[in-house]
């Protein structure tokens, strides 16, 4: 496996205060793997994707491939919690809206379009107008906006946070299987642990004091239902990695 | 609709107050004329024209000093007012010019206009595009200011070049704002409509106005009143159905 | 602004008033004297608008007061003074309201008078004041005609200083205290008069001895045959005989040897009565501080057309 | 800031440019009097007043009708917006009205005022009046329907009557858009100035720049456009600072 | 134990559609109970809650007490899922409002109001203005407006809904304990199975197509942190539990 992602004595401050956000952290993503960043309100973790998305500059060192992140970029693709469609272009426009961009030719983006569309269960709502799309339904566009780029990595703050809970469920599985399918990499923020569990091959985990990551973990169980675990020795193993990512994260 | 019928006996109601009142001759006919007064008045100005020139004349040249000014004011307010919004630096150029000279009254200013400019249509229409001008160049400002960050870090990040995030993100988002600005516009040019017919005009709806008051000609004067808050009603509804049918997703998100 | 210089068109700027200029109208006058020139007759309410126009170049000639025609020279409007078009006379009278009480000037003391702002009535109204003392102890009001009409229904003003037509409105509740006549007794006449644009006179030199030559026909007719002129004038303005007769009786029409004479506007040697008058107003205008200095008599005399005069004005 | 030091520089600029076109000659003084020139009629003005009368009182009364409209718009528009935005049959008994009337240039109808109400000061307030009445009236209305309806029903089920929740629910949720109304009202009113001042006065800014337009006097009246915009922009900016001391919640919730 | 709130055939429909949103559905809450109410997005729970206000009018018999509920009383508090805070009052005015509504004294609301803040735990917030303070503290002050009443009822629409979940937490334990202190019964709605097991003396299950409650389970687990249970008896039947609750939502 690559490395993707390095940060280096990363921190963080934002333009308009003095005090830096994140003081000299440092994580690596892997290629190909779903990387979950979990700690309390305002600790920092949107901070960080921000960062790492290229909308705010970072001192210390913050690599893609070898190279400086300076900018937005086509090759890390931004989900945000609340979906951000366009909503004067309809779900097809919206999903191909990357592809133009870049410009890619009709054809093109039409068939990247339909396969995606396909992917998120929702070629019948191509000539939809995003604002008659329930909330599930409207992230789902926004991955698959973000997908049809074929970025190298998924940048996710929140994404399911306005879900409910059961819609949430389905959306997780859908992440797993379109990253199964697509070889893309994941970064992921979410205050849901058993969500963290469940979707993470890593889980990094930040407090409310220490400005930084203070312990990344290598996840076993991800794929799990950690509500509903059949096998008890499983669900004993499981419970004892939450109590700890969670007493990390209340340190 | 119970709601409607009450406005419209609210209307009724006054037609029949004034009916009466002027009728019974209670009010002097120069201070109130009569309804009947009134509707001959106009079937005449309909049919025979005002000072020789007929109705639709008066009424064509008005609106075409007012659209005039209006699609001027559009093709020169929204560039510069999207980029003032989008640029600090053209910002800090333009916006305190426009911040200053939009409380002036027209009124004050129209003479310099007409030294400058002449008597003819141009100062007529500049006087109107100037009222038009404030409130969409405001509106585009307040439009782009106002657009949600997250969708252009979105399209950045989905790999729009500057240009294209203008024309796919920010214009289209600042729309549902320019639209309001130009509907605030027609609205403060209507205002003044009456004010540039003013001087060495021999039409228009508002010089037929000024005409009558002259020569105190309370019917015409009464019914250029009546026509002009008809226009103007008229005016702003038809903007709006077109607002509703362009800018589709307003207040959606 | 649009100096055009198409000398196909002439624009002409005027009142909607029985003068000479309506007379010629009417008669077609213009017509006959510039064949195949397109002719553009610009109303004004008032000289204010006209000077506005002649500024900009949107009209060639323009008949206002001649008070509009010192604020023309004090402003700089490259134009000249070419025609009196008419003297002033019972057409314009301070009138008070019958039910006010007053009886002589002096009784103006503490009472409101309107009249509009910058015209002939309104120098001749302060003329009255200053020579009685009573520029401080009256409230002198700017209404334009129409409004001295409403407000003087309504009872707001006890008098005012204006013109036909107005002034028959007012005469059925009013009673005239002194008309303009008086004023130029004093030697302090006033009339409405013709300017034209220094381009247009630099240009086209023969146009505006046709553009006299035309006035100077009216001014004759009304000499030779009363009844025609005030026939087409009240034609050309859109009122009756007997109102045309009444405003036009309240003016002087003087003829063109006059015109360009020391009693108005001059010869090539001396400068005109009028003129002089004119100077004198200027001077009035400027203690009031309506306008920003007052001009000498070079200036004025500069201001006057009359050297070309000599040559045609035989006619 | 970099952004204000530009905008201090395109001021310098326009001050620049126009004293040396001026001063050069290459414009006529009526057309654009000279910086100096306005500054010395300033000067003079201020000492010794225009028309005999002092500056302070040119302005005071000028001041004197604007604030009497606004005031007199803000009793009446406020319960009466209140009042159509909480009840649907006073809505429809009074609504259309408004709509009608909103539009119509205020020098249509200014003649028919005047006749009415005189020429003195009645006449001049109630025109500033009617100008001011719509922006405020539609302001309360809408801030009454924007009202988040949680806000009223948690108060209904807290316990408070019909008046209570109006007092300390509507009226409060309805004040930022309130004062926003006032606002506009204030800069139409303002921008109606010169028209109400244009008949029989002989006092306020807005006669004096009138006045000077009679006699061309071009210093005067490019003073009074000034003196004009530089009151609009204070007027304005007072209003501001109120509003962020009073409606301390506005855009929070 | 007493009868509070009893449903009977209750059926509401919204006065602006046709179509009933629930359809005569039963269900009664006793004094002194915590009864909550789950179910997918859209099912109707907000609905209930909004009749049972007397928020909307409803056909079918809907008693508290014996008698009829017709409109928004003092006796039934509601609490947003959106704190709906007055901004332009301070914390303490916020919490006295109802009992100046209801024109009590001067002295007896501040009384009151510093009882309550001193149980939240906001004593120190006492003037502050309300958009000043955090999620969860509005939230807290939402609770504590509605306890000054003293009323008989308390109505939550996801109230913790927009929390993070380690406030959320918090918050549970903080109604639980307010429970306990001021004998009040609640009707709760959620979409966290965990905060419903936690919380409820009773759960009350809707689907997404029956337009009723289909069933309602007395709660052994209240009190519970159904996320980290240490005995391995005990959290075998909670997962039992969960399961079942899930099944039926879904079904
Ligand atoms: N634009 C900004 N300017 C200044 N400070 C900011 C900005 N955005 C966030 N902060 C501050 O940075 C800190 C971290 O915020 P951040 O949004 O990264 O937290 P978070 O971990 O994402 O929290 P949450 O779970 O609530 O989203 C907070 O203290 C916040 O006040
Ligand atoms: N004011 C309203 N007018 C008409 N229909 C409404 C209204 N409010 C809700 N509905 C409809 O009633 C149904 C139930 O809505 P309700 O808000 O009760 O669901 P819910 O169970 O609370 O969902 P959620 O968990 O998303 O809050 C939905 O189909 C919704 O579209
Ligand atoms: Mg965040
Ligand atoms: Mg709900």
């Amino acid at each position: 496996m690559e490395t993707l992602i390095k940060a280096n004595n990363l921190s963080i401050k934002y333009p308009n205060t003095t005090e830096k956000i994140i003081d000299k952290t440092n994580f690596e993503i892997q290629d190909n793997e779903i990387f979950v960043l979990v700690g309390p309100s305002g600790c920092g973790k949107s901070t960080i994707l921000q960062a790492v998305a290229g909308f705010i500059p970072a001192d210390g060192e913050l690599l893609m491939d070898g190279e400086k992140i300076t900018e937005p970029d086509w090759n890390r693709g931004v989900v945000f919690q609340n979906s951000s469609l366009y909503p004067w272009l309809t779900v097809e426009k919206n999903i191909g809206f990357g592809l133009k961009a870049r410009g890619f030719s009709k054809e093109k983006i039409q068939k990247r379009v339909s396969y995606l569309l396909d992917i998120i269960g929702l070629s019948e709502q191509r000539n939809t107008k995003t604002f008659e799309l329930s909330g599930g339904m409207k992230q789902r566009v926004a991955i698959a906006r973000v997908l049809a780029n074929k970025s190298e990595l998924l940048l996710m703050d929140e994404p399911f946070g306005a879900l409910d809970a059961f819609t949430r469920f389905k959306m997780q599985k859908l992440i797993l299987d379109i990253w199964a399918k697509e070889k893309t990499s994941i970064l992921m923020i979410t205050h849901d642990l058993n969500e963290a569990i469940r979707c993470s091959n890593k889980i990094a985990v930040m407090n409310s004091h220490d400005k930084k990551i203070v312990e990344i973990f290598n996840n076993q169980f991800q794929g799990i239902d950690a509500e509903n675990i059949e096998d008890f020795e499983i669900e004993k193993k499981v419970d004892t990695f939450r109590s700890q990512i969670l007493s990390l994260i209340n340190s | 609709m119970k709601k409607k019928s009450l406005t419209i006996s609210v209307w009724a109601f006054i037609l029949i107050v004034w009916f009466t009142v002027t009728n019974l001759g209670w009010v002097s006919p120069i201070l109130f004329p009569s309804p009947q007064e009134v509707f001959k008045t106009f079937v005449g100005i309909i049919t025979h024209g005002y000072n020789n020139i007929p109705f639709w004349e008066h009424l064509g040249i008005t609106l075409f000093r007012l659209f005039s000014a209006i699609f001027l004011a559009i093709i020169t307010a929204v560039p510069l007012g999207l980029a003032s919004g989008t640029s600090d630096t053209f910002n800090a150029i333009i916006d305190s010019l426009i911040q200053f000279y939009r409380p002036i009254p027209p009124l004050a200013y129209y003479t310099i206009l007409i030294l400058w400019l002449g008597i003819g249509e141009t100062s007529k229409i500049v006087l109107l595009y100037l009222a038009a001008f404030a409130p969409i160049y405001l509106a585009c400002v307040e439009g782009v200011k106002h657009i949600n960050s997250d969708y252009i870090l979105s399209a950045k990040s989905l790999g729009a070049n500057p240009w294209f995030v203008f024309r796919w993100v920010v214009f289209p988002g600042a729309l549902p704002n320019i639209f309001t600005g130009i509907r605030t516009a027609m609205g403060v040019s209507f205002s003044t409509l009456v004010a540039a017919e003013m001087v060495a005009s021999t039409s228009g709806i508002g010089w037929m106005v000024i005409d009558a008051s002259k020569y105190l000609k309370s019917s015409v004067m009464f019914l250029g009143i009546l026509i002009l808050g008809g226009l103007g009603l008229l005016l702003d509804f038809i903007l709006q159905k077109i607002e509703q049918k362009w800018i589709f997703w307003k207040g959606k998100s | 602004t649009s100096t055009d210089n198409n000398s196909d068109q002439i624009k002409i700027g005027i009142l909607n008033t029985p003068n000479d200029v309506a007379v010629a109208r009417n008669l077609n006058y213009f017509e006959k004297e510039f064949p195949g020139k397109q002719l553009k007759f610009i109303t004004f309410d008032s000289g204010v608008d006209a000077n506005k126009a002649l500024m900009s170049g949107g009209v060639d000639f323009a008949t206002m007061g001649d008070t509009n025609g010192v604020v023309a020279l004090t402003a700089d409007i490259p134009v000249k003074l070419l025609w009196i078009n008419e003297i002033c006379g019972n057409n314009e009278q301070l009138i008070v309201k019958k039910s006010s009480n007053i009886k002589n000037i002096q009784d103006l003391k503490g009472k409101k008078i309107a009249t509009p702002f910058a015209s002939t009535s309104h120098y001749s109204l302060m003329i009255v004041l200053k020579k009685y003392h009573l520029e401080d102890k009256v409230t002198v009001l700017d209404m334009d005609t129409q409004n001295i009409v409403a407000a003087w229904k309504r009872g707001n003003i006890d008098a005012a200083y204006t013109w036909q037509p107005t002034l028959t409105q007012l005469q059925s509740d009013g009673k005239t205290l002194l008309d303009s006549s008086t004023l130029g007794n004093w030697g302090y006449s006033t009339g409405n008069v013709t300017l034209v644009r220094d381009q247009f006179l630099k240009d086209r030199p023969k146009d505006v001895e046709k553009f006299v030559k035309v006035l100077s026909k009216a001014h004759k007719l009304r000499k030779s045959n009363y009844h025609l002129a005030v026939k087409a004038a009240a034609k050309q303005t859109g009122i009756s005989v007997s109102d045309a007769d009444k405003q036009m009786k309240g003016t002087d029409w003087i003829s063109i040897d006059q015109e360009y004479s020391t009693n108005y506007l001059g010869n090539k040697r001396n400068i005109g009565q009028f003129v002089k008058e004119m100077q004198v107003a200027g001077k009035f205008m400027y203690g009031q501080q309506t306008i920003s200095y007052a001009p000498g008599f070079d200036e004025f005399n500069n201001f006057t057309y009359r050297f070309g005069g000599d040559q045609f004005w035989k006619h």
